[in-house]
């Protein structure tokens, strides 16, 4: 039974990748936002491009802002983003 | 303490007074308005769109009043952000701070703008006479928030 | 830029309004109300009279957003400032300051509070249980005023 | 002919002087805020005490904040008065 996430982009990343979110089955050996990110940039073409190691991208777990470390797990929701720009 | 993301315009006059009404204790109030620009790069704006991370959002900007509170003697804060299509000259967020003391409202309302602007998922997205662009993060922002931090 | 020292109370959403209305430009705008407590060194005030000098009240404000205006990119400023007898809950002051950028804004009406406190010719005088007293002033209002030195 | 002045006090300091201004000849010798002060407080009592060297009393002359050797001549508006408290 594959564990499951659910992928959440927004703003330019949002327009780039062509959906707002996704479910993917999180890869066995996958438990950290590093290996997330990884996951999507094996894809290729934007993927790659977007979600480079040095891109300005920014990423949040659970709605919390997160960091290469932070571990991800069954259920977790997890967001990619651009650095922001509100008020 | 509340936080607001809508659509809607504010006003401020009615939400100090609602602010203060709460709270018979407070002796100085702090408020900071963001604007609409006209002119953002050089280039003139036509209108912009304010999109967001629903649940983040809120969360986030709830944080940041928590840690103004930890800080300064805080005694009611709100934060309205608005989203959504917005004109040149329209309004886009409000800080209003209650304290005793007007240092507190003053530190804690400067506090939580500039973590709005650096910490909360908002992005923006202008018109211009050159087409539409996405606002890149500026790193004056981000330096005003860095600030903070040293006194940690 | 405007100066007004009156009896009749004020209203922040109006003033804000009309201050924008004049300099479409302004992109951020930071404001201050001071309030009445209904408490101050222990005893609670019924009320306080404010006395002021008149003709150097409103010269030396206008000198002190000049300094203002010389430190940071104001756009416009305003400065209400009341005198007579005042209940707790009533507003004393406002200062209001539109720039194009946050971190100005903030500054200047700080800047200006601040300045207000320790330079402005006002005297507040309470009537408490104990009887009516003068008001003095505040080390801590002084050695405010005296960190905007440290920078010039 | 005598230079004369106007002198205004404020707040504490007119309940006190039980009065809200006056005017003075300004005596040949005085050029001075510090002369006008001590002018004052050579009256006695109640301007002696408000008015010595070491009290926290503030003027203007021509309504600008003043110090000691500020210079004073005919016509000229001086004020005395407690710390401000205003704001």
């Amino acid at each position: 039974m594959a564990n499951t996430i659910t992928l959440l982009y927004f703003a330019r990343l949002r327009e780039t990748f062509g959906k707002a979110s996704e479910m993917i089955a999180l890869p066995a050996d996958v438990a950290t936002l590093e290996g997330v990110r990884a996951t999507l940039a094996a894809r290729g073409g934007a993927w790659a491009h977007e979600l480079a190691a040095g891109r300005a991208f920014r990423a949040a777990v659970n709605q919390d802002i997160a960091g290469a470390d932070t571990h991800v797990k069954d259920g977790d929701e997890v967001a990619f983003f651009p650095p922001v720009t509100g008020g | 303490m509340a936080v607001r993301v809508q659509a809607e315009d504010f006003d401020v006059g009615r939400e100090t007074a609602l602010l203060r009404h709460g709270n018979p204790r407070i002796g100085a109030i702090a408020s900071f308005i963001g604007v609409v620009r006209d002119l953002n790069d050089g280039d003139s704006v036509a209108e912009m769109t304010l999109e967001h991370y629903p649940g983040m959002t809120e969360k986030s900007i709830e944080d940041i009043i928590t840690q103004a509170r930890g800080r300064w003697q805080v005694m009611d804060a709100l934060v309205i952000h608005r989203i959504g299509t917005l004109k040149p000259l329209d309004q886009i967020v409000l800080v209003v701070v209650g304290s005793a003391h007007r240092g507190d409202a003053f530190a804690a309302c400067e506090f939580i703008m500039d973590y709005l602007k650096t910490r909360a998922p908002f992005w923006k997205k202008e018109q211009t006479g050159s087409g539409a662009r996405w606002v890149d993060a500026r790193a004056a922002d981000d330096a005003a928030a860095d600030r903070w931090r040293t006194k940690a």
